[in-house]
């Protein structure tokens, strides 16, 4: 398995914080990597290090090959990676509408051929063209979730960032956003790096992933091994009854 | 365009207010025409459009609306008349001139002044304020240090001084009152920018890898601008009263422009037994700016989703 | 078992621009001393129905109902000032977040004290013994503590035990929860349902849980009504979830993934206009 | 309401920056030292061609007109109990001469300096005082300059007890500011009345001085309060919370006159208002653009209106009253004839000009009054208004086109204004000299040297004609449009007695006012 | 960097952050202090009156003028003034007022109070009657009271003061005869009354000198009036504003569901959320009126700061605008540290823990 996103002793401090603590991962070249933990564990801040959203303020960063440091990223760096947020009510500029939205990665990177593309993206997520004129607020948050992640695959990355992309969303549609996200990973053989709070939607969509508290990761393991509770540490366990449902 | 709805079997209100528009023209109309329907419904949000179109259209027909000339009046003869002697609706000033003319012609330097400062004004504020706030750092720092010292100079003084400075007349008070009425801008746009910084919809645009330059221009100024426009509308009103109170010391408009300020100024000097003098002006301020204050209070409603959901 | 609340035929519409939005059209249930769970999708009414139950609806909500029966007093016909000091006393809703439903400028002491101070007449002395012996009841290890800090202050699963503790320590007969947990975390989400749970059985009380999370719900509740498009489409007892038979109950439980389960793709709802009929 | 024991009124004496007689040389100063201070000799203010004893008891000149003796009355005291001796008069004089303000040009033009002062303004005993003068010049000139307020008597004593040191300098040789400090807001005199405060802009407070010499002023206190607008001092003076109202405009004036209960006085003054035009501008130096200027007030609709009862049309430069004052007033206004001169200049189609107006009445109201009229003609005017230093600093500096100003005699006799509108003896911009000729360039060397033949000349028929034939030419030549000559008018209460307006600022008395 | 260095830094950080914040206030301090003195000084440079003449008056002989140039450093380099000008403020000495030949010092001493009192007044009057004016529309949105009240408020926004102070004064005083003649204090009493702080009012009933006060508050009703309407358009606007913001949060929900009375909901919970910003707002309309009663105090001959300034500035009398400005500036900042300390305290969210 060749790595195309290592992590090695990230740190990350909000002032006087220590939100990431030294922590190490490596995620192979077309993997599903999950992460999961309690609310606070710092899996969204790990996601923003890598994307350069946070203070990173030591640890190295090695993406397909190249090695980052700081908060700076190259051009080349936003091809390769792409992010889609939690809130689709958040992740949508209010003031634009879809067309410009898609428009927005292809004007910043110069890339021609918009009109065919924004088509593309919009018929790859399931979006007919009538919603390319609609304003965010005239689309439900599935739909909004669609644009955010035809957004992200409008620059073709290699590998896609997604944090908690469904916890704000039904159940009926949040099936329909992971379905959509299982078949456009296969369709350009992404990389996918995912957090969520629900240990089912992560089983179900990655093959590994690594359990975090307080910052750290605290166990990496295997879907299957979840799935047969093959699990060392306790509070891996303790997320495991808890998803389980209440019970008297 | 114009075939493609008529054609349509939709209404024009139908096809504006649709969800689904299909292309970028219909979305942006419907937008408008929605906060035109929400704007629309307040009465006298109403009210002060007309009251502000009918400035617009007396200051562009002026010429014609005026009956006798704006300057030249008739100091033997007609000197303080009272309203409705002859043909002087409004009466005359000291100088014989009709009051109604000068107001009439006034309202072309009103809308100058009030013009130009926002023209002039606005876009700084909001490029100070949104720079500031989305760089952060020292450029934030320094920005607002200049902002902050503006702020704390007494206005009127700064105004007066540059006015001393550059001499009397319109065009630098109109200066003038730009250069004493940004900082409000900056910061106010500098602390919506603080909110929206870190958003996630910019959090996205930069994972575009969209320059900095690009990302306040094109994605944050978007987001102060309504606030503004409705800022800058309720400020009109004060940008008029500050041209009048200059003109009221004596320092906005030179002599003999029908600057209402300067008219109240040198109407009070008869206010003991010429009431018009200064009481026609006055009140022509007053409607003007009642006017943009209700506009703006109107906007407001309209373009503030939080407001206008309830 | 007498019926704590009859609800016959509940609407509620909102007048607006482009016509009338009806939220609920024609809800109907009875509650007894039970827990009965409300499911649905996002906007399907939910909540819309807990309010209007509480008269909590914004003002230019049209309410109506054939029958709004709270122990035999009609709550439609109530006076505004009869509905108030049944509000925290006999009835008692716990709002979704507790982030937003705190007075984020007055601690979290004096917003117990207040409400049982509005409905009893006690000392202060007393109020805030009861206030401290109801946020122990809620599990808060340092009440003393607790007591005098601001919501933001306290995390989301303390804000919303004290939510709690407010709402209950007047000793109400029946208690609303919109979607109490939806806010928190899944290990805290089970604590907070754990003391509901205990608060219901020792006090006898009856409890509507709102929730769009059907697993939670089937296994917390006694009754479950399934929510759509403002109607109820199916009622049914938790323990027979697995025998729903409404295609929109059962798409809700199907598509959810589970752990050590492999659908790929995840079955979707398939909404039929039928349904909202 | 105005208390019994005072006179409470409502003055716009804006201009004061200093009630030290030997500094301040203002209009509104000029009253309170004339009220406060006593002076050797007094214009007569029932008849300006005379002068009569202060101070003084007599008053001898020396054959060769270069020696004036004066004997002081005996037993004078100051306000502060101290005797008034020669030594005071010398001391007066040499101090007004060493600070070198403002005023010390009417000293200094006797040929008194610094150095010789002492040797020339001296006492020879206790009571009296001699000047000894450079040129022989009109006695009529010199006893009219020593009535001005510089000349006003200080009380050495008590002025130099407050002296504070200064370090010497080359341009100010002395170590003391000879109390100039103290006297700015103090007090050191022998009038009726005494200065008790001054505050800018706020109110000037006499109380009546019990050590005067002369008849005790009948009101224990005077309060001039800084009042702005005539229409909130008709007010007040109407609702009686000032006893007089000294700034009224000619409405309001009016208006005072018709009312029960109060009413108005007049006396016309020194001061003459005229539009001048910088001869540095190419376009206003030709003669033709001069005269054309002249035809373009409308002086009679003028002097109906914006100055009614506030001025009287005048287009001389001397005011009525002065010795060979000439009533002349050949121009009125006249379109056609003024189109007909310009044209002959080379503006047939007009021309452009700007103006520096003061924003006062009447001068606006005016200057915008001779902008319609001249806009007639053709001739484009831009009003520049500007507050009254602003727009003189651009005077003095020569940067105007036209300038409409006024002029005060700083003393009684017709060399003052003479004087400033005739002569310039150096037109270079570093001239030393700031005469209205100077300021509006206009280079005239004959007329300077017939103004100072005027002054040399002794017998006062001859000397009137000189000024007589000055007037007629300024008045046809000159850059100058004089327009009116100032009345001062003043609406009082009727309870108010004796209240009277002098022929010059320093003889508005109020000591002799009393109040039922 | 290496962890466990970085973790003690942190440590560090936090002791030392309240240390840089104080020392981050004196940098903003002296700054905008700075600030305003170049910029003062600027104008004091390029406005075209000659401050000689101020001094001297018209008819100065040549070698006076001369003598007053170069004491005054006007014939030196800008830069070399500027650093005389800033010398000389920092050892305390704002030099003297050429308008009034006093030390600029006194003179602020004597005017601001005037204005403070003027401006105090009038702030008391707008939130005493703008924050219940602006709850009553925030809460009866949309009925006749709300249009109501919201009209009055902007007609104070709109109405240019000047000329409404006109013509109360020409109402009040001149027709009706209810209020005493421009100016602070009757004549009569400006002689015979010693003021200790300078705020007469006050001074007045501290010396229990009970017909000066009713003089004293004759004089200021009116114009405090005025300013107060003003204050009131603005303050009834905000809070209204604010109590609409309010109303919708969900905590008044759940007031609601307490079982508390309306009034309970509206005064003790949305009114005392609502006041967290509105401090903010009351600050800047008080700083407003201390620097803007120009005009007011024009018409009312009010002898404050505004006056004091206008008049300084028209005289080229740069002592007394800098000394004015520095302490409208210094009220300026004051104000707004003092409503950056009550929203703090009225915040717990914001309050330091
Ligand atoms: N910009 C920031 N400034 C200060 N602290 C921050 C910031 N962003 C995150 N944190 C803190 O860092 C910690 C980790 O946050 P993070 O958002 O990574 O958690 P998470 O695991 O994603 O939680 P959740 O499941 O709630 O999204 C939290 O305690 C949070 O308060
Ligand atoms: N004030 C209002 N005006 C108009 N429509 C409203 C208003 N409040 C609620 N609605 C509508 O009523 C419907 C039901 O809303 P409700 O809040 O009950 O949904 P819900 O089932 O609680 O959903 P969620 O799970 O998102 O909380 C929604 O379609 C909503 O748009
Ligand atoms: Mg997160
Ligand atoms: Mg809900």
């Amino acid at each position: 398995m060749t790595a195309v996103l290592d992590i090695s002793h990230l740190h990350v401090f909000f002032d006087v914080y220590h939100a990431l603590d030294d922590v190490t991962l490596s995620v192979g070249r077309s993997e599903s990597f999950g992460l999961v933990g309690e609310s606070g564990s710092g899996k969204s801040t790990l996601l923003r290090a890598v994307a350069g959203l946070a203070p990173v303020s030591s640890g190295d960063i090695t993406c397909d090959g190249e090695a980052i440091t700081g908060a700076h990223r190259s051009r080349a760096f936003f091809r390769k990676v792409q992010m889609v947020f939690q809130d689709p009510y958040g992740s949508l500029h209010p003031r634009q509408t879809v067309d410009r939205q898609l428009l927005e990665p292809l004007a910043v990177h110069g890339i021609g051929d918009a009109e065919p593309r924004i088509r593309r993206a919009l018929d790859e997520v399931g979006l007919g063209p009538s919603f390319r004129f609609r304003y965010p607020h005239q689309m439900s948050g599935g739909q909004r979730q669609r644009v955010a992640i035809a957004r992200a695959l409008i620059l073709e990355p290699k590998i896609l960032l997604l944090d908690e992309p469904t916890s704000a969303l039904d159940a009926s549609v949040q099936a329909e956003v992971l379905n959509l996200l299982e078949q456009v990973r296969r369709d350009h053989g992404l990389t996918f790096v995912m957090v969520s709070h629900d240990l089912g939607v992560v089983t179900h969509l990655c093959e590994r992933l690594a359990v975090m508290q307080h910052g750290r990761v605290v166990e990496t393991l295997t879907a299957a091994d979840l799935a047969s509770s093959r699990v060392r540490d306790d509070y891996t366990r303790h997320l495991m009854t808890a998803s389980r449902g209440f019970s008297r | 365009m114009t075939t493609g709805f008529e054609t349509a079997p939709v209404s024009r209100r139908d096809w504006l207010l649709s969800d689904r528009p299909t292309s970028r023209m219909q979305a942006r109309l419907g937008r408008a025409y929605m906060i035109w329907l929400r704007f629309s419904a307040n009465r006298l949000a109403l009210a002060g459009l007309g009251l502000i179109l009918a400035l617009i259209l007396v200051a562009i027909f002026a010429d014609v609306l005026a009956p006798f000339d704006p300057v030249q009046g008739d100091l033997r003869n007609a000197r303080l008349l009272p309203p409705g002697t002859g043909s002087y609706l409004l009466g005359t000033d000291d100088q014989g001139r009709d009051i109604l003319s000068r107001l009439i012609h006034g309202s072309r330097l009103t809308l100058a002044v009030v013009g130009l400062v926002a023209v002039i004004a606005a876009p700084l504020g909001l490029l100070v304020g949104t720079v500031a706030g989305y760089a952060g750092g020292w450029v934030d720092a320094v920005l607002m240090r200049i902002t902050d010292i503006f702020l704390a100079f007494p206005k009127l003084v700064l105004a007066l001084a540059f006015v001393a400075a550059l001499g009397p007349g319109i065009e630098n008070a109109i200066l003038a009152i730009a250069i004493t009425s940004w900082p409000p801008y900056a910061r106010m746009a500098r602390a919506e920018t603080l909110g929206v910084r870190h958003s996630d919809y910019i959090a996205a645009v930069r994972l575009m890898g969209a320059s900095p330059f690009r990302i306040v221009l094109r994605h944050v100024m978007p987001m102060c601008l309504s606030s503004l426009i409705v800022r800058v509308t309720l400020d009109m009103a004060g940008i008029i009263l500050t041209a009048a109170g200059l003109g009221f010391l004596g320092l906005g408009a030179q002599p003999p422009s029908p600057e209402w300020g300067a008219m109240i100024a040198s109407g009070r000097r008869f206010i003991l037994d010429q009431w018009w003098v200064a009481t026609m002006p006055g009140i022509a301020i007053l409607l003007v700016s009642l006017g943009f204050n209700l506009l703006g209070d109107g906007l407001r409603d309209a373009l503030d989703p939080r407001e206008a959901g309830r | 078992m007498s019926a704590l609340l009859t609800v016959d035929n509940l609407k509620v519409q909102y007048p607006t621009r482009s016509g009338l939005i009806e939220a609920v059209r024609g809800v109907s249930f009875t509650l007894g001393r039970e827990r009965l769970g409300i499911v649905g999708e996002s906007g399907s009414g939910k909540s819309q129905t807990g309010r209007a139950i509480m008269g909590l609806t914004t003002p230019q909500a049209i309410v109506t109902a054939d029958r709004l029966d709270f122990q035999g007093m009609d709550l439609l016909k109530a006076s505004p000032r009869e509905r108030r000091a049944l509000r925290g006393k006999r009835i008692a809703m716990v709002l979704q977040d507790p982030k937003y439903s705190l007075n984020p400028v007055m601690t979290i002491g004096r917003q117990i004290v207040e409400t049982l101070r509005t409905h009893e007449s006690v000392s202060k002395a007393e109020a805030r013994r009861r206030a401290l012996a109801m946020l122990e009841a809620v599990q808060i290890r340092d009440p003393e503590r607790v007591f005098g800090l601001y919501p933001h202050e306290v995390s989301g699963g303390m804000g919303q035990r004290a939510m709690i503790a407010m709402m209950l320590i007047c000793d109400p007969e029946m208690l609303i929860a919109d979607e109490p947990t939806s806010a928190l975390d899944v290990t805290v989400q089970l604590e907070v349902l754990g003391i509901l749970d205990r608060l219901v059985a020792t006090r006898g009380m009856g409890l509507i849980f709102v929730s769009h999370d059907l697993r939670l719900v089937s296994s917390f509740c006694d009754r479950v009504l399934v929510m759509y498009a403002g109607k109820v489409v199916e009622e049914l007892r938790a323990s027979e979830l697995s025998q729903a038979r409404h295609p929109y109950t059962r798409g809700l439980l199907d598509c959810v993934p589970k752990i050590g389960e492999s659908r790929h793709p995840l079955p979707v709802l398939d909404r039929k206009p039928e349904w909202a009929a | 309401a105005s208390p019994p024991d005072t006179l409470v009124e409502g003055f716009a004496f804006d201009d004061i920056i200093s009630v030290d007689p030997g500094e301040a040389f203002e209009l509104s100063t000029a009253e309170i030292t004339g009220n406060c201070y006593s002076m050797l000799v007094r214009l007569n203010p029932d008849k300006t061609s005379e002068v009569v004893n202060e101070l003084a008891e007599s008053w001898s000149v020396s054959d060769d007109k270069l020696t004036y003796t004066f004997k002081l009355k005996p037993g004078l005291k100051f306000a502060s109990g101290n005797p008034i001796t020669a030594e005071d008069v010398a001391f007066s004089m040499e101090r007004a001469v060493k600070l070198d303000k403002s005023p010390a040009f009417l000293l200094t033009q006797f040929g008194l300096t610094g150095d010789n002062v002492t040797e020339k303004a001296k006492a020879v005993d206790p009571t009296t005082f001699t000047l000894t003068v450079d040129k022989p010049y009109a006695p009529s000139f010199v006893l009219n300059v020593l009535t001005a307020t510089v000349a006003a008597v200080v009380d050495k004593k008590l002025v130099m007890s407050k002296a504070k040191p200064v370090t010497p300098t080359d341009k100010y040789k002395y170590d003391t500011d000879f109390g100039n400090d103290f006297l700015k807001t103090g007090y050191a005199g022998s009038g009726p009345y005494k200065v008790v405060a001054w505050k800018a802009n706020e109110a000037v407070v006499l109380e009546a001085n019990p050590n005067y010499f002369g008849e005790k002023p009948k009101l224990k206190r005077v309060i001039y309060r800084y009042m702005k607008e005539s229409a909130s001092q008709r007010l007040a003076l109407e609702k009686g919370d000032i006893d007089v109202a000294r700034n009224l405009e000619p409405g309001d004036m009016e208006s005072v006159s018709k009312k029960e209960g109060l009413k108005v006085t007049s006396a016309p003054k020194g001061t003459v208002y005229f539009i001048s035009l910088n001869q540095k501008n190419a376009d206003l130096a030709k003669p033709e653009v001069r005269e054309a200027f002249k035809y373009l007030v409308d002086y009679d609709a003028i002097g109906e209106t914006l100055i009614k009862g506030v001025g009287t049309i005048h287009q001389t430069f001397l005011p009525t009253g002065q010795l060979g004052a000439i009533e002349d007033k050949p121009y009125k206004l006249d379109v056609a004839k003024a189109k007909e001169l310009l044209a002959k200049a080379g503006f047939k189609d007009g021309l452009s000009v700007t103006f520096d107006v003061r924003n006062i009445q009447p001068v606006t109201g005016i200057a915008e009054s001779f902008q319609q009229t001249a806009a007639q003609a053709g001739v484009k005017v831009e009003i520049i208004p500007g507050d009254g230093k602003q727009t003189l600093t651009k005077f003095r500096a020569r940067k105007h086109d036209l300038y409409i100003g006024q002029w005060g005699s700083d003393y009684f006799d017709p060399n003052s204004n003479a004087e400033t509108f005739t002569s310039n003896t150096d037109n270079s911009d570093d001239s030393k000299n700031k005469t209205l000729a100077w300021r509006n360039a206009w280079d005239v060397p004959e007329l300077t040297k017939e103004t100072q033949s005027a002054l040399l000349e002794p017998d006062s028929a001859k000397r009137a004609a000189i000024y007589e034939d000055l007037q007629k030419k300024v008045l046809a030549d000159s850059p100058f449009v004089i327009i009116y000559q100032q009345v001062e008018v003043a609406g009082y209460s009727d309870k108010v007695k004796n209240f009277k307006l002098g022929p010059s600022f320093d003889t508005n008395f109020v000591y002799t006012v009393s109040k039922d | 960097m290496t962890v466990t260095a970085s973790t003690a830094g942190r440590r560090r950080a936090r002791s030392t952050k309240i240390l840089f914040d104080v020392g981050r206030f004196l940098v903003v301090l002296i700054t905008t202090y700075l600030g305003l003195l170049a910029v003062t000084f600027f104008i004091g440079r390029v406005i075209p009156i000659d401050p000689v003449l101020a001094i001297l008056g018209d008819r100065a002989p040549a070698s006076a003028i001369a003598r007053v140039r170069a004491e005054m450093g006007l014939d030196l380099p800008i830069w070399q003034q500027f650093l005389i000008y800033i010398r000389q403020i920092l050892s305390g000495d704002f030099g003297t007022s050429v308008l009034t030949t006093n030390p600029v010092l006194t003179d602020i001493a004597r005017v601001f109070p005037a204005t403070l009192e003027l401006a105090t007044f009038g702030t008391l009057i707008g939130t005493i009657v703008g924050i219940p004016l602006g709850v009553l529309a925030a809460v009866k949105r949309d009925t006749l009271i709300d249009q109501a009240v919201r009209l009055i408020g902007l007609i104070g926004y709109s109405i240019p003061i000047f000329w409404l102070a006109l013509l109360c004064l020409l109402l009040f005083y001149g027709k009706l005869d209810w209020v005493a003649f421009p100016g602070r204090i009757d004549i009569a009493y400006e002689y015979t009354f010693t003021p200790i702080t300078q705020l007469f009012l006050l001074d007045a009933i501290l010396q229990r000198e009970w017909d000066v006060a009713w003089d004293v508050f004759r004089h200021i009703v009116l114009p405090g009036c005025l300013l107060g309407y003003v204050s009131l358009a603005y303050i009834s606007r905000m809070t209204r504003s604010f109590m609409l913001t309010e109303l919708g949060q969900e905590y008044v929900v759940a007031a609601r569901a307490k079982g508390l009375s309306e009034r309970r909901i509206i005064w003790a919970h949305v009114l005392r959320n609502a006041a967290v910003p509105l401090v903010t707002v009351i600050a800047l309309s008080y700083a407003g009126l201390l620097e803007g009663s120009v005009l007011t105090e024009t018409v009312f001959s009010w002898p404050g700061v505004g006056l004091y300034i206008t008049n300084s500035l028209q005289s080229a009398d740069m002592n007394a605008v800098l000394g004015g400005t520095l302490v409208i500036g210094s009220a300026f900042i004051a104000l707004n540290l003092l409503s950056d300390l009550l929203y703090r305290t009225l915040d717990p969210r914001t309050r330091a823990r």
